[in-house]
């Protein structure tokens, strides 16, 4: 098959949400089916498309409209993007079947809609080869995440989404003027071929551009400061959303931040933006632990939690070494995997229960097994247990750290880790040792769900040699600029 | 003396990261001519495109993705607007009714408008309009029918339902390009068919512009006028 | 340059004063309903005068009809649009409760509202 | 598939099934399998050993090389697990109920194993990782508050060792022990260096239970199944002791060159000596005052530790060699206090001194080895515990090191103190009334004491076996031993079966004198005496209860010093912070949240202008 | 004659004037005139600026402002009334 | 410290954006910061445009004799009405969240608007 | 009021916005013109209730020659206005003596009151503030009879000649 129908990754998640006004008469459930339908649609194709990477081991270039870069926009579908593409729509058929338990609040046509637009927005954030078409897809993904995060209509649901609309709002555009900026000194938007320029712009520019667009971007990647937003947004979205934020979401803002450092590394000012970045991400590393420690509510806990592993990641990216990236996705890999497990099953706690308080979680051992089992083993994964996949990557990350030469940093985000450890400590010994209500029957679409994330926790914990493999080449990718440029075929333009 | 405080920090602030900005820009001089990509669709726009309007060309052909995310994301917002404002029953929360002279002016505008509007997105690849300003002036004589009559409600399932087709119409055209040309969205209309080769500046051009615009502006005017319907009406309790 | 050009821009030159003398209105009328007197009349014959002018104008250069056609059209359309327009802020500018500058002799409108309620309100009790 | 790696994951294999069948029954015989396979392995290998001097075994995973191997000093280490894992695994038996039991206990037997013959750091730390875990299960399952003691410090000291290795790791690019070594030799720099010995003194330190690391310990060992507490005393303390191992086998050479000898021992070997005889010290004294027999054992399994450390401190190849020698007889006599100890709980119930008194009439098995555990730690010949107290204190002596001498001598009079309360209160003295139909240890925890107390008379009779195979791992005679019975040191001997003989001669002369002495008279519990005053529960210096009081009021002052308040009070000071910090930069205000982005945007400004 | 310069120059003046009474006020209403009568003004501004670059294709731009421009003012109006 | 040399049009437009951005910093009406949002988005559309800017040139529409080499940058123009609409897309979803705030809260202070903290 | 059948609203509407159409294109172009054919007919199915109650009877001849006719009496009117305003802003004094009146109208149909109150406000010295019915209440700015006969004498007769025969 041509490697241009990859592009039925973008249209496939789009014409399905069109198509929602013309089947929201059938009732919730016809809508819920639906959505269930074609996310595995997508995984159907975004798992092709995987295959086809992996094998062929070339990138797919999706080239829009016939245009070659960097007259078109093109999709670079890499062993990154492949590999992402295909977590994004399996996370997103879990969360469409979890949907159906876990979403209850009309108008579900309009919650369909907006949850396939934002696996569409971080697909094609993910895939895109244009930064400014990376833009579009960015606020696709930011604005359906604002619908979204206020889609139960509380007062909370609502405050949070305003939040994240504030920040979200400065950050892009401030990522604009970077953007207009690289532009006005390149004249050109082919990430590639930025790339290739990127040696050539003048300093100055190229500084601010660049911290710019950096910054924009790390409002959406949860950096701190700039992650207010994000527990009040975990918080508040359905549960199924938070999934998604947490998984892909955030993910897609990592990227993107890992992508443009990477193309940039020519550009003037580049290594003192990652030191900074280095710090940033410690920071959120530790703001985020010592925020989590006493929380009262289980889910806006995982999320500081969430956020912690989010800078963890974002301080392998700005390693700037081939050993931090790929590591840096490992982790991201891995996270998604656990954070999925982990909002999942705390939502579903919180839908069974009425709420995501801690007090719901006591007993839950007795009261719901298969989900108390599950999250211990989120949370053990999460803390850095071994035989769990998250220790694997993390040590991969706090090694390249410390051999990056920023030891103070891994020291910092270690001590961060003690604090983590203990409020998860906390939450398992909760759900086993503290005595809880009467057993509750547990859902078995929700439970097959679990114990897939959880077998698959134990299997990379325990067996991560495949995929070491593949994040290895996904790393790659990322890392190796050159290599990139030479995949995305450029044609000349002007002199 | 906090408020004091505040802005007093607020403004040094603005002016140290304005000062930096300045900075930045200083390398980007006003006026000169930084184009490189953008030559090319100056130097190739009408032949590879059939459209006189090069910003037209670009938002349609060449970054053709691009707009469909727009389109995408006028579409999350009225979508989102819905979702949020959403209530078992809803009604206008309009008080005092419009006077004559604004229902009849109305009555008299909304057709020309409308009119206008499509006449805006039809001639999209020869004039600086285009689907969203287009669109944008279609919802503009919604608009003024919800300012005229307290009562006037937009069809709203009908709305939605063209507001669906159109977006999926513009993935189709894609697809379509997809299936004919081997590219997704591709102009297959002017690249492969060649239609209209020898009308460039006159109507019958451009390609698949004129279809795209016009499926944007039929979504845009639909979206926009689901967004002001939604932002006129508060929940009626019983 | 021919009649056609100087018929238009003298109508631009016209069109163009009226506009000034409808910003100065704007700023000399010492409430809101005198400011809109003054400055909806000068602003819409300044409009018309521009309008048809750079049609004229235009056409006698030696451009295209389109642009006295295109013309035409956008000054109907504010002669339309413009009394409407001013007769709204009016109508709100009084709903809202904005007085009547203390000069004016006569208040109708007032009288014919005070009236109609006190009409619905007899007719609540019946 | 490699014998190394059955010895190491046998145990977890079992465990796994154990907990997955959950059958009463096939879970207590798979979970004792897998402790008994790894000590069979290990048994068969020593010919090969003995051959070869290395089995090694290394294989590619997760994209590392981890290594293995099995040498004369890991097969002593790894025996320690096997025969006290054995003995344990069969005591829970007895005493444990469930498959989460039997699997996380065994979890930590696989950690340990691996602890003791990975030949990388990464393997090291991912077993040392793995044990902890297990262990810290075993410890959540009784208490909240131990539990998130031993983890806390455990993750502390876990983290420390991480990132030392990562220091390392960030200089040799690899984590092979020869390499490692040759790195650290040739290429590290003195402050990394020094932070690297620091970071693995905390390591190791923690989880040996050194002083003022220790405080994890009491709570952990007595706050889980007493059966498994042999095997976490036994075994998994002595991975922080082989820890101290490498830390002279990878930096050991480095740290002399660059830091040089104090007297004659090494400077940072003092450190550790020193850190080691105030653990005696401690433990030793809190061990005295308790009045709860789960927390004595465990103080003093703290004390006996600070032994090793200081023989291991001293440097020398004898003072090492007699700090593995007590490792191993601390392994078992302290195992087999354990086992006593559970099999007093299994029996009665109880766990302190004041609800105890005369049980060695009904049991009779259990005393006579609780007889064995007693000499063997009190350090009487002829048991294992004397014969390496010995030769440490000869080590100690033999350098010119009184203090660190004083320290040792002192935790073996602390030693008697206690040991007296335990043997007189526990097995003497008047029974109370519910005690009396007490039945003697189960098979298996009768079975499991057995193994351990053989070679606590065995390893004291004949020191020569062990010697023997102590002088392997380096090399060379380090302590002479003529015979089996027999140790020369050149300024000391020792001859176990003598002193075995006189013992007996000596238990000979006392039994007749016993037999022709009064007859003993049985009176009533409160047929008491103490200075004509009445005993008042508050005061009451009964051996059963506040025996050490006075002592307890002399050190008042010293007790107050507890660093087990102190890192409570750390703790409540970060949950503290975090709570403000988060309240603070969380606020809930948007608009301050804008002015981080602001605050960035400066920073960004600042930065690049 | 005089040229569009000029014309665009008076037409400016008459643009500013206007902007004077929007930031001025007093009242939201004054504000509201303010600003419709700057759009009137604009609109011709808008298509003076097509003569003086010659392209008619500002005309629709100038339609399209003028449109948005007179919705914008009467959902004020409205707005204020209560007519919303 | 030397003052950057930078055209009025781009002056204008970091004012706009600044002055947006002040708006989100200072005021305290939930409405306020939200049209300081939109300001700051028209600063920088208004900025992209100037960008594309070539001094002499007309609009990139290539009829009335007007050529390739007689026009100015297409490009940022085309990202400009991607960018204008959503801006629109961002104020309309921030309008309905506004609307939902001010029902639960009854106040659009946002100070008051804080019930998820810490 | 009569109202004017389907067939007959629609063409008038698809016939205006034709009409419009050329206007705005200025062109003869075959497919401008089938374009705008096209269109006028799409926009005039959506539109043509609102647009119209009369239909094609708005192209009785005797209506197009008044509406005609109502141009330069209309435009005269307006340049008076302006004039007047002129006077007004410029004299220093600003000699104004406003107020509301109310008018009396014979208008019926809405089209006529819209052009009658449009040109009201656009002609000397008066806004149409509202109307109710048949009542117009007019912002006066040199009040010279408040009643409602005089009133409407100064103001609205002189323009209903003309609406009353063009709009009815
Ligand atoms: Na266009
Ligand atoms: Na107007």
């Amino acid at each position: 098959m041509n490697g241009q129908y990859a592009s039925l990754l973008i249209a496939l998640p789009l014409i399905s949400a069109f198509f929602v006004p013309l089947i929201k008469e059938l009732g919730r459930k016809a809508v819920m089916g639906y959505l269930v339908m074609i996310t595995a649609l997508q995984t159907a194709i975004a798992g092709w498309v995987a295959n086809e990477v992996y094998s062929t081991g070339k990138p797919i270039i999706v080239i829009a409209g016939g245009w070659k870069p960097p007259v078109g926009i093109n999709l670079y579908i890499g062993h990154f993007a492949a590999l992402f593409v295909l977590i994004i729509a399996v996370i997103s058929f879990f969360m469409a079947i979890f949907s159906f338990r876990a979403v209850n609040v009309e108008p579900v046509d309009k919650y369909a809609m907006l949850f396939l637009l934002l696996m569409l927005g971080a697909t094609g954030m993910i895939a895109t080869g244009d930064i400014f078409n990376l833009f579009v897809f960015m606020e696709i993904t930011a604005i359906s995440a604002y619908a979204l995060t206020a889609y139960n209509k509380t007062g909370e649901a609502a405050e949070a989404s305003m939040k994240y609309i504030v920040l979200g709002g400065i950050g892009s555009s401030f990522f604009l003027i970077g953007v207009a900026l690289i532009y006005g000194a390149t004249g050109t938007l082919n990430m590639a071929h930025l790339a290739q320029l990127a040696g050539a712009i003048d300093p100055t520019v190229a500084q601010v551009g660049l911290a710019l667009i950096i910054f924009g971007l790390a409002v959406e990647a949860e950096l701190f400061p700039l992650n207010a937003w994000a527990p009040d947004a975990y918080q508040a979205a359905p549960h199924p959303i938070t999934v998604m934020f947490s998984a892909f979401v955030v993910k897609a803002g990592l990227y993107a931040i890992g992508r443009l450092l990477y193309l940039f590394q020519g550009a003037e000012g580049w290594s003192g933006l990652l030191r900074l970045l280095v710090i940033l991400a410690t920071l959120t590393v530790i703001v985020a632990e010592l925020s989590a420690l006493r929380q009262k509510d289980a889910k806006r806990m995982i999320a500081y939690s969430s956020i912690g592993q989010v800078g963890m990641i974002a301080f392998a990216l700005a390693l700037g070494t081939q050993a931090g990236v790929s590591a840096g996705v490992f982790h991201m890999v891995n996270h998604a995997i656990v954070k999925a497990l982990l909002f999942l099953t705390v939502g579903y706690v919180g839908v069974a229960l009425g709420g995501t308080a801690i007090e719901n979680f006591q007993g839950l051992g007795k009261r719901m097994p298969l989900t108390a089992l599950t999250i211990t083993i989120g949370s053990l994964a999460t803390v850095g247990i071994p035989l769990f996949n998250i220790f694997w990557s993390k040590i991969r990350i706090l090694l390249a750290g410390v051999e990056a030469g920023y030891s103070w940093s891994v020291a910092l985000i270690l001590g961060a880790s003690v604090v983590e450890a203990v409020y998860y400590f906390r939450l398992v010994h909760t759900m086993w040792f503290v005595e809880g209500g009467g057993r509750i029957r547990e859902n078995f679409a929700i439970g097959v769900i679990a114990i897939f994330l959880a077998a698959l926790i134990i299997v990379i914990g325990v067996y991560p040699n495949d995929v070491w493999t593949i994040v290895q080449k996904a790393g790659q990718d990322l890392f190796n600029v050159a290599n990139y440029i030479k995949n995305v075929p450029l044609m000349g333009v002007g002199a | 003396m906090v408020s004091l405080l505040k802005r007093s920090l607020a403004i040094i602030s603005i002016l140290v990261i304005g000062y930096w900005l300045a900075q930045g820009l200083a390398g980007v001089p006003f006026g000169e001519d930084k184009m490189l990509v953008g030559h090319y669709y100056l130097q190739h726009v009408k032949e590879q495109t059939g459209a006189v309007n090069a910003v037209t060309a670009v938002v349609v052909n060449y970054r053709g993705l691009d707009t469909l995310g727009e389109v995408t994301v006028l579409f999350i917002a009225s979508t989102g607007v819905a979702a949020l404002l959403w209530r078992k029953k809803r009604e206008r929360t309009a008080k005092v009714g419009g006077s004559p002279v604004l229902t009849v002016g109305t009555k008299f505008l909304v057709p020309f408008v409308m009119l206008f509007g499509a006449y805006i997105f039809i001639h999209g690849h020869l004039t600086p309009g285009g689907g969203f300003p287009g669109g944008a002036t279609i919802a503009t004589a919604f608009l003024l029918l919800y300012m005229a009559f307290t009562i006037y409600e937009i069809p709203h399932k009908a709305f939605e339902k063209v507001e669906g087709l159109a977006g999926m119409g513009y993935v189709l055209v894609g697809l379509i390009g997809l299936a004919i040309g081997g590219y997704f969205l591709f102009d297959w209309i002017w690249q492969d068919w060649q239609w209209g080769v020898d009308n460039i500046g006159r109507l019958f051009s451009g390609g698949f512009i004129p279809i795209i615009y016009t499926i944007i502006g039929i979504k845009v005017g639909t979206e926009l006028s689901g967004i002001v319907d939604n932002m006129l009406k508060e929940e009626v309790r019983e | 340059m021919n009649v056609l050009s100087a018929i238009g821009e003298t109508l631009v030159l016209i069109g163009a004063f009226f506009y000034v003398l409808s910003a100065l209105g704007l700023i000399r009328m010492p409430d809101v309903y005198n400011r809109m007197q003054t400055a909806t009349k000068s602003a819409t014959l300044g409009s018309l005068g521009v309008l048809t002018g750079v049609g004229l104008w235009a056409v006698g250069d030696g451009l295209s009809w389109a642009w006295l056609t295109k013309s035409i059209v956008i000054a109907l359309f504010l002669l339309l649009t413009n009394p409407i327009a001013a007769h709204a802020l009016i109508r709100a500018a009084y709903k809202s409760g904005i007085p009547l500058w203390e000069g004016s002799v006569v208040d109708k409108y007032r009288e014919h509202i005070e009236a109609k309620e006190k009409a619905s309100e007899g007719g609540g009790e019946e | 598939m490699n014998e190394l790696l059955i010895i190491i994951f046998a145990p977890l294999l079992g465990g796994v099934l154990a907990w997955a069948l959950n059958v009463r029954g096939i879970r207590e015989l798979l979970g004792v399998a897998g402790a008994a396979v790894p000590l069979a392995y290990l048994v068969k290998l020593y010919s090969e050993l003995d051959a070869s001097g290395q089995l090694s075994h290394s294989i590619d995973f997760a994209g590392f090389t981890f290594s293995f191997s099995l040498t004369h000093l890991t097969w002593v280490f790894a025996m320690i697990a096997g025969v006290v894992g054995l003995a344990s695994t069969i005591a829970m038996v007895s005493t444990s109920r469930d498959g989460y039991e039997w699997l996380f206990a065994l979890m930590s037997l696989t950690g340990a194993y691996g602890v003791f013959l990975s030949f990388d750091l990464l393997g090291f730390f991912i077993f040392w990782e793995l044990m902890t875990v297990g262990s810290f299960m075993m410890v959540l399952k009784y208490s909240r508050s131990a539990g998130l003691k031993y983890f806390v410090l455990s993750v502390v000291g876990a983290f420390a060792m991480f990132l030392a290795i990562a220091k390392i790791y960030a200089l040799s690019g690899s984590f092979a022990f020869p390499d490692v070594a040759n790195a650290v030799y040739y290429a590290m720099g003195r402050g990394d260096l020094a932070l690297v010995f620091g970071l693995f003194l905390v390591a190791f330190g923690v989880k040996a239970g050194m002083f003022p690391l220790h405080v994890w310990a009491p709570d952990a060992y007595s706050e889980t199944n007493q059966s498994y507490t042999a095997m976490f005393s036994g075994v998994l303390s002595k991975t922080g002791v082989y820890g101290f191992i490498l830390i002279y086998m990878l930096i050991g050479y480095r740290l002399m060159v660059e830091f040089g000898a104090f007297r004659s021992a090494p400077k940072f070997g003092y450190i550790i000596a020193f850190l080691g005889g105030l653990t005696i010290i401690v433990g030793g004294l809190l061990a005295a005052l308790q009045e709860d027999i789960r927390k004595l054992f465990a103080y003093s399994s703290i004390s006996q530790i600070g032994y090793i450390l200081v023989a291991f401190g001293v440097g020398t190849s004898l003072s090492i060699e007699a700090g593995i020698y007590h490792a191993i007889s601390h392994a078992l006599f302290k195992g087999l206090f354990f086992l006593i100890v559970a099999t007093i709980i299994y029996r009665t119930g109880k766990t302190t001194f004041a609800d105890m008194g005369g049980l060695a009439e009904k049991m009779p098995f259990t005393f006579a080895m609780a007889f064995v555990a007693i000499l063997s730690l009190a350090g009487i010949p002829p048991m294992a515990g004397f014969v390496s107290k010995w030769l440490i204190f000869e080590a100690v002596i033999s350098q010119n090191l009184p203090i660190l001498g004083g320290m040792v001598f002192f935790g073996s009079a602390i030693g008697f103190v206690y040991l007296i309360r335990f043997t007189y209160a526990v097995w003497f003295g008047q029974r109370p009334t519910d005690l009396d139909d007490t039945k003697d240890a189960p098979l298996p925890l009768a079975v499991a004491m057995a193994i351990l107390a053989i070679p606590n008379i065995v390893f004291g009779i004949a020191p020569g076996l062990v010697v023997k195979e102590l002088n392997k791992i380096f090399g060379g005679e380090i302590v002479t031993s003529p015979t089996l019975w027999e140790l020369n040191l050149g300024f000391g001997r020792y001859n176990g079966l003598l002193i075995l003989v006189w013992l007996i001669v000596g238990l000979l002369i006392a039994a007749v004198i016993y037999f022709l002495g009064a007859p003993v008279r049985k009176v009533p519990v409160t047929d008491t005496y103490q200075s004509g005053n009445p005993v008042t529960m508050e005061y009451n210096l009964t051996i059963r209860r506040n025996f050490f009081l006075p002592l307890k009021e002399a050190l008042a002052f010293w007790l107050r010093i507890s660093f087990d308040k102190l890192y409570r009070d750390i703790g409540a000071w970060v949950e503290d912070f975090a709570e403000v910090m988060r309240n603070y930069v969380y606020n809930g205000n948007v608009q301050s949240y804008a002015w981080y982005l602001a605050l960035i945007l400066l920073i960004l400004a600042m930065w690049g202008v | 004659m005089i040229g569009v310069n000029v014309y665009l120059a008076l037409i400016a003046i008459a643009t500013l004037l206007s902007m004077y009474r929007m930031f001025r006020g007093p009242t939201t209403p004054d504000r509201l005139v303010a600003v419709d009568i700057m759009t009137t003004i604009t609109t011709g501004l808008m298509v003076l600026f097509a003569l003086y670059y010659k392209r008619i294709i500002f005309l629709d731009v100038a339609l399209v402002y003028a449109i948005l421009a007179f919705g914008g003012v009467i959902a004020f109006a409205r707005y204020l009334e209560g007519g919303l | 410290m030397n003052v950057p040399d930078i055209s009025i049009y781009y002056f204008g437009a970091i004012a706009l954006v600044l002055i947006g951005l002040y708006a989100a910093l200072v005021k305290k009406n939930l409405l306020k910061i939200l049209i300081g949002l939109s300001i700051m988005e028209t600063g920088v559309n208004l900025l992209l445009i100037s960008i594309g800017y070539v001094s002499g040139k007309s609009a990139p529409i290539l009829s009335e004799g007007v050529g390739p080499t007689q026009a100015v940058d297409p490009i940022p123009q085309a990202l400009v009405l991607t960018a204008i609409v959503i801006g629109v897309a961002t104020t309309a979803m921030a309008l309905s969240a506004v609307v939902l705030i001010y029902e639960k809260y009854r106040t659009l202070n946002v100070e008051e608007i804080r019930r998820l903290r810490g | 009021m009569e109202e004017a059948s389907k067939v007959s609203r629609y063409l008038y509407t698809a016939i205006v916005l034709f009409l419009i159409w050329l206007f705005l294109t200025a062109s003869l172009d075959p497919q401008e013109l089938a374009i705008g054919a096209v269109m006028s007919i799409v926009v005039a199915a959506f539109s043509y209730e609102l647009f119209t109650t009369r239909g094609l009877g708005n192209l009785h001849p005797r209506r197009v020659a008044y509406a005609i006719a109502y141009i330069p009496y209309f435009l005269w009117a307006m340049i008076m206005a302006n004039l007047d305003v002129a006077y007004r802003v410029l004299h220093p004094k600003r000699p104004i003596n406003p107020g509301i009146v109310e008018c009396k109208t014979v208008l019926e149909t809405g089209a006529g009151k819209l052009a009658l109150a449009n040109s009201i406000t656009l002609t000397p010295g008066t806004i149409t503030l509202d109307i109710d019915g048949d009542k117009y209440f007019i912002h006066w700015i040199d009040v010279k009879d408040s009643s409602v006969e005089g009133a409407s004498q100064n103001i609205t007769r002189p323009f209903e000649k003309f609406l009353k025969v063009i709009f009815g």
